[in-house]
C-alpha cells in the first residue's frame, strides 16, 4: 500500500478517502468476518443517541428500483454501551473512527456530543437529517436556524474533536444550510442522508415500511446527491464528504470532482461487502495510471468552462 | 465467495433446484444456514440491487444446492443463469439448527420452506434419528422433489390445500395428532404455518425450532432490518434473523410481533 | 373496450387514466409512426409559451442509474404556432388534449393561460417546476407566496379550461405548495416534475449536461413521487394527477391508492413507446379479474392501518 | 418490433456483428437509417433504461445486421445476448443517404462509422457506382470487417493511427489527395473527422453527406434531447439528430455547436 489514498479531512488522517457509511456498516464488526475492516479509510457507526433506542416496528426495509427504502429507526445501544461494548473491539482493527450521532432534544445533542468528545474516537457526524424519527432528527435539519442553533450548542462543548454536520437532501436549498452550519462553526459537511420515500404494497394495500415512508438510498439517487456536493461546495469552505449512491471507483472520482475531500459508501456495503475495498484499490491503481499524486489533487476540479 | 453453476433445474413452473460448485463453502456450512446471492450482473447493472437470502438445500461433495421458487425478478434472473457461469455469494450465514442423535424428530415444511429441510431431514437420518416430514404446499406444484425426500426420511406426509397431491388439508393437522410421539420438532414456511407449528408443540411440551424469513438488505447483523422478536424470561429482546435467525426457538418467538 | 377505464377527473371525462406526461410525448404526432395515440386517456403536450424558445445548449440528456437527466430547455414552437401547426393534426385522433404552459414571467403566464383558454384543448396544465431554465418556471414553484399568486392571477383569467398546476419534488414540504395552488383556485395538480440532479464525465471532468444540472426522472424517483403524491393527498381535496418513474400497470395502481386520480406515464416512453398502451390493457384486465367496478375504486385506497 | 437473434459474432476484444431475423423490418428499412434496441430484459430490471441507437449495417434476405462496439453497460449486455432469443427494437428510424446510380462515390468510416458505410458501400455498389472507401481507426482492431468490404468497395484504403494496420496517419489524408475526383462523398465516424471530413468536401465543391451521432432518449422525435444545429440560407435552425437526422448534409451542419 502506498501514500497515494492518504486524505487528510478536517485535521484526521484517513489512510484512505473510502469510508463507510453510518447505518449501513453497524458498528463495523459485523463485517470483520467478511473483509478486513483495517483496509477502510474509516468506519462511521450506526447513529447513537444518549440511552438505548429500540427504533421502528417492522418491517423497516424494502428494495426499490436501483435503490432501497429503510426506517429503522436509529435503532441503537446509546452511547455508553457503545462506548463499553463496541469501541474496545473496534479500536483494534487500525482505522478511524467516525461516531455519527443524535438526539431527540437540543440538550440530548449537546450530552452525547460531550460524552464522545472524551472518548478513544476520531471524529463526531452529527446527524441532524435522518427522516425516520419523529422527534429530533429531521427537524433539525429542515430548518436553517435550528441547524445554526444545534450546530453552534454543540460545538461549544467540543474540545478534542472535529464536528462534521450531516445534511437532509429533502430541502429546497442546501446551500442555506451548509452555510448555517459553517457559520456555526462545523468542521466538515456530510452530504447527502437520504430522500424520504415510500412504498405501497399493490395487494395489501399497504406501505412495505411500517413507519409508512423511508429513507430512499443507492445508485438511483446518486445525482441528486452529486448536484447537492456541487451546491455544497460552492457555498462553503469546510470540507465535504460526499455520500449518496456510490458503488465503485467512477462514483468516487465523480464525487470528488465536484468537491468532496472524502467519501461515504453506504447501501453498497449491502450489495456486496467488498465493494468500498475494490474501490480502494481500483482508485489507488486509477491514481497511478494517470500519474495523479494525491486524491486531493481531484478534490472540485470539474471543469465548467463552456 | 464465487462459485460455479453445474445445474440449474427446472423442477416446475414454479421451482428451481441450483447446483454450485464450491469447495470453501461447502467446508464452512452448517445445516439451517443460507447465503446472499447476487442474481445478476454486478459490475453493470444495479436493478434489482441487493443480494437475495437463499437457505442451503444440500450438500454433497464439493458441490452445494439451493431450491428456490420464482417470486420476482432476482428469482426470476437466477432461472436464467447458464450452466458454467460463475456466481457470487456470501460465506454460509446464520444460526443452525440443532443437531440431535438417534431421537425421533419431526420436520415440517410448508412450500419453498422445503429448502433447509431437506438437508436437515439427510443430516438428521445419518445421525441415526427417526425423522417424519410433514410437507404441506397450495398445490401439488408446490411439494418438489418427493423421491428424494422419500429416501432420507421415515415417514413422508404429504398435504395441499386442494388435495391435488397427498391429503387435502393443512400440514399441522396429521402432524398434531403424532405431536407426542417426537423428541424434537423442525420447521420451516410461512409464519402463520410456524406459529401454528410452535403452538402445536408447546402445548405438547416438546421443543420445536423454526427457520425464519424476512426481508434483508445485508444477511450479515450490520442493517438492522431484519429484526424479530424474541421472550427471554420477562423481557423482549431484539434479534436479528440474519445473525441470531435464521433458526429460533419456536417458543421464544413473539409471535403477534412477525406475523401482520 | 369496455367503460372500466373511464376516469373523470375535474370535469374531463377521459376514456382512461393513463396519460402521457409532458417533455416526453413531444406534441403527440411524433407517436402515431408507432402506437395509436387514439388508446391514450390523454396527452400533455411539451410545455408551451408565449413565444417559440429554442431551449439550452447541447449536451442536453444522459442516462444515470435507473432514470435520467435532462436540460432541455423547454424548448417548443410557441403558442401560436402549438395551435396552428400542431393542434389540428392531434385533434383527428379522439383523445383527451392537456396543455402544459409555462412562463418567464407572470405577465407571461397569464397571456398564455389567456390564449388557451379559447382554444380547442381539454386542459391546462401550468408548469411551475422545471428546474432548467433560469426565469420563471422553479421559481414560482419554490416560493409557496409565488405558487399562489401565479394560479391566482391565471385562474382570473381563465373562464373554460380547468387549471391544473404541476408541482416541484425540490422543495422540503411539498403540502405548503399544494395548500397554496388549492387555495388559490386550481382544479388539480399535478405531481411530481424531476428532482434536480448532475452527473460528471470523469475522463473530460465536465458536467454531462451542458446546463450544468438537469431534472432526474425514471423508475429511480418513483419511491419520492409516491411519498409526494401520498402528502399532497393528504392535504388537498382537489384531485391529483400522479407522475414519477411510471412503468407499467402495478406503478399505476400503487399511484392510485395513495391519491392520484389519473396518471402520466413520462421517461417509459422513451424505454418503449408501447408501454402506456400495455399499461391501459393491463389496468383493465386487472380491474376485471379483481371485481373492481372501476379505477377512481382504487383512488386513495391505501390501508395505513397498523 | 421483435426479432430473433441468428448470431451474436465475437469480431474482435472490441466489435460485435450481430444478425437478426425480422421479415417485417427489412422490408421497411433504408440505407442509413438506425433503430433503438433493447439491450435488456424488458420486464424486469431498468437498469440500463434507455434503449440504444445502432445503425443498420446490411441486410440479406429476411436478415438484418448491427455492428457494434463494445462501450458500456448497454453494449457489454448485448453482447451477452444468446443465439435464438427475442430481442425487442424500433421500427427503421431517420434519414436516409442519398442514392446515386453510376456515379464516383467516396465513403469514409472511422471507427464503429463502419457500420451504416457497410450497408451503404454494397447498396452503391449494386447502383452501378465507383465505391471508394477510407477506412481509418486507432489501431487494427478497430478495422473490421475488411474480406467483406473488399468484396463491396473498388478501392479500400485503411488507415490507422498506430500504424498496425494500413497506412500510419488519418483517414482524412489520402482522402484528401483524391476529393476532386468524387462526385458525392459519404461518411460516418467521430464527430472531428466528420467535420474534417465536410470541410475537405467542402473546398473541392463536393456534395457531403455525414451521419451524426448523438446521445438520444426516444429515436423518434419528441423528447429533443438530440439537437444537431444546421444553417439553411441565413438562419440556423434546429434539427433533431434522430428525425431530421442522422443523415445531414455535411456543408449545413454548423460544427461549432457539434464539435466540442
Ligand atoms: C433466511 C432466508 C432464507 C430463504 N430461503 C429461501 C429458499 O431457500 N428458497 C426460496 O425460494 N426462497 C427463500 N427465501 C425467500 C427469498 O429470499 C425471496 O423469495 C427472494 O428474496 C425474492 O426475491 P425476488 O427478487 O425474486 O422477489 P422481489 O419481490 O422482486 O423482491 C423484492 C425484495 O423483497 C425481498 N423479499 C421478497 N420476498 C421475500 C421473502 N419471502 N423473504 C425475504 N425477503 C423477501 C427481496 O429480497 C427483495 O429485497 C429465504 C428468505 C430468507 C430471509
Ligand atoms: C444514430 C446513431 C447510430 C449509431 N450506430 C452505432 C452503431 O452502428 N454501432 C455502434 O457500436 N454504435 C453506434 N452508435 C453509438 C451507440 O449508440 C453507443 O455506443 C451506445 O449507445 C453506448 O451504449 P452503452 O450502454 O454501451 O454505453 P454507456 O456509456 O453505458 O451509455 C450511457 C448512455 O450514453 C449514451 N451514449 C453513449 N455513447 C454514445 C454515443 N456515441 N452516441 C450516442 N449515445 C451514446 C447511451 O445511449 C446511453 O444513454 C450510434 C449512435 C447513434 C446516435
Ligand atoms: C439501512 C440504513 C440505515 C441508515 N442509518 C443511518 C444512521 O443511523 N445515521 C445516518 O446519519 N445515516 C444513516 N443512513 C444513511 C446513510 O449513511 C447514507 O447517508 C445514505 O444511505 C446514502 O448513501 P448510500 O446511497 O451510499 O446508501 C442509513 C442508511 C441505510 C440504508
Ligand atoms: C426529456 C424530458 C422533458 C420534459 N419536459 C417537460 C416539460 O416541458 N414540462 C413539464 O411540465 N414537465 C416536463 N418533464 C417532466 C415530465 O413530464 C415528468 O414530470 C417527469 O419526467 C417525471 O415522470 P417520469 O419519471 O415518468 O418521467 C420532462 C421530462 C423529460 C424526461
Ligand atoms: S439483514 Fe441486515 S441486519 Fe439482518
Ligand atoms: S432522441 Fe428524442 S428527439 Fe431525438
Amino acid at each position: 500500500m502506498s501514500d497515494i489514498l492518504k486524505t487528510t479531512f478536517c485535521g484526521v488522517k484517513f489512510k484512505n478517502p473510502v469510508i463507510t457509511a453510518s447505518g449501513t456498516f453497524g458498528y463495523g464488526l459485523e463485517y470483520v468476518k467478511h473483509i478486513d475492516i483495517s483496509r477502510l479509510g474509516g468506519i462511521s457507526v450506526k447513529g447513537i443517541s444518549l440511552t438505548e433506542v429500540p427504533g421502528n416496528p417492522m418491517p423497516r426495509i424494502m428494495e426499490t428500483t436501483s435503490g432501497m427504502l429503510n426506517a429503522i429507526g436509529l435503532q441503537n445501544v446509546g452511547v455508553e454501551r457503545f462506548l463499553k461494548e463496541k469501541l474496545p473491539a473496534l479500536r483494534k482493527h487500525d482505522t478511524k473512527i467516525i461516531v455519527n450521532f443524535w438526539g431527540k432534544t437540543l440538550e440530548e445533542y449537546v450530552k452525547v456530543a460531550e460524552i464522545l468528545d472524551d472518548a478513544d474516537v476520531d471524529m463526531l457526524e452529527m446527524n441532524i437529517s435522518c427522516p425516520n424519527i419523529k422527534e429530533g432528527g429531521i427537524a433539525f435539519g429542515t430548518d436553517p436556524e435550528m441547524t445554526y442553533k444545534v450546530t453552534n450548542e454543540v460545538k461549544k462543548v467540543l474540545k478534542n474533536k472535529p464536528l462534521m454536520v450531516k445534511l437532509s437532501p429533502n430541502v429546497t436549498n442546501i446551500r442555506v444550510f451548509a452555510k448555517a452550519c459553517e457559520d456555526a462553526g462545523a468542521d466538515a459537511i456530510s452530504a447527502i442522508n437520504t430522500l424520504l420515500g415510500m412504498a405501497i404494497n399493490i395487494h395489501t394495500r399497504k406501505p412495505y415500511i411500517s413507519n409508512v415512508t423511508g429513507g430512499l438510498s443507492g445508485p438511483a439517487i446518486k445525482p441528486v446527491a452529486v448536484r447537492m456536493v456541487h451546491e455544497t461546495f460552492s457555498s462553503v469552505k469546510i470540507p465535504i464528504m460526499g455520500i449518496g449512491g456510490i458503488t465503485n471507483w467512477q462514483d468516487v472520482v465523480e464525487f470528488a470532482l465536484v468537491g468532496a475531500g472524502a467519501v461515504q459508501v453506504g447501501t453498497a456495503n449491502f450489495v456486496d461487502p467488498q465493494i468500498p475495498i475494490n474501490i480502494i484499490d481500483d482508485l489507488e491503481n486509477h491514481l497511478k495510471v494517470n500519474n495523479i499524486a494525491s486524491f486531493s489533487e481531484l478534490v472540485g476540479k470539474a471543469d465548467f468552462s463552456k | 465467495m464465487v462459485g460455479k453453476i453445474v445445474r440449474n433445474q427446472k423442477l416446475n413452473d414454479k421451482y428451481y433446484l441450483l447446483e454450485i460448485k464450491c469447495e470453501e463453502f461447502v467446508r464452512e456450512a452448517k445445516v439451517g444456514q443460507f447465503i446472499m446471492i447476487n442474481t445478476r450482473h454486478q459490475d453493470y447493472t444495479n436493478d434489482p440491487l441487493l443480494r437475495r437470502p437463499l437457505g442451503v438445500a444440500n450438500i454433497e461433495g464439493d458441490k452445494f444446492s439451493l431450491v428456490y421458487m420464482i417470486v420476482g425478478k432476482g428469482t426470476r434472473l437466477l432461472s436464467e443463469c447458464q450452466k458454467d457461469t460463475e456466481i457470487s455469494f456470501s460465506a454460509p450465514l446464520g444460526s443452525t439448527f440443532t443437531l440431535l442423535r438417534k431421537k425421533r424428530t419431526a420436520l415440517l415444511a410448508g412450500g419453498i420452506g422445503i429448502a433447509p429441510v431437506y438437508w436437515l431431514a439427510k443430516t438428521l437420518k445419518e445421525a441415526g434419528c427417526v425423522v417424519d416430514l410433514y410437507y404441506g404446499g397450495r398445490t401439488m406444484d408446490d411439494v418438489v422433489l418427493l423421491e428424494e425426500l422419500k429416501e432420507t426420511t421415515d415417514h413422508l406426509v404429504v398435504t395441499t390445500d386442494d388435495g391435488s397431491a397427498g391429503i387435502k388439508g393443512l400440514v399441522t393437522d396429521p402432524f398434531g395428532e403424532n405431536v407426542n410421539s417426537y423428541d424434537q420438532i423442525y420447521a420451516c414456511g410461512p409464519k402463520g404455518m410456524l406459529r401454528a407449528v410452535s403452538e402445536i408443540a408447546m402445548g405438547a411440551d416438546v421443543p420445536v425450532e423454526v427457520s425464519l424469513d424476512e426481508r434483508m438488505a445485508c444477511g450479515l447483523g450490520a442493517c438492522l432490518g431484519c429484526i424479530i422478536y424474541v421472550k427471554e424470561g420477562d423481557e423482549t429482546l431484539q434479534k436479528r434473523c440474519c445473525v441470531e435467525g435464521p433458526v429460533f426457538d419456536g417458543s421464544k418467538v413473539v409471535w403477534d410481533t412477525v406475523c401482520k
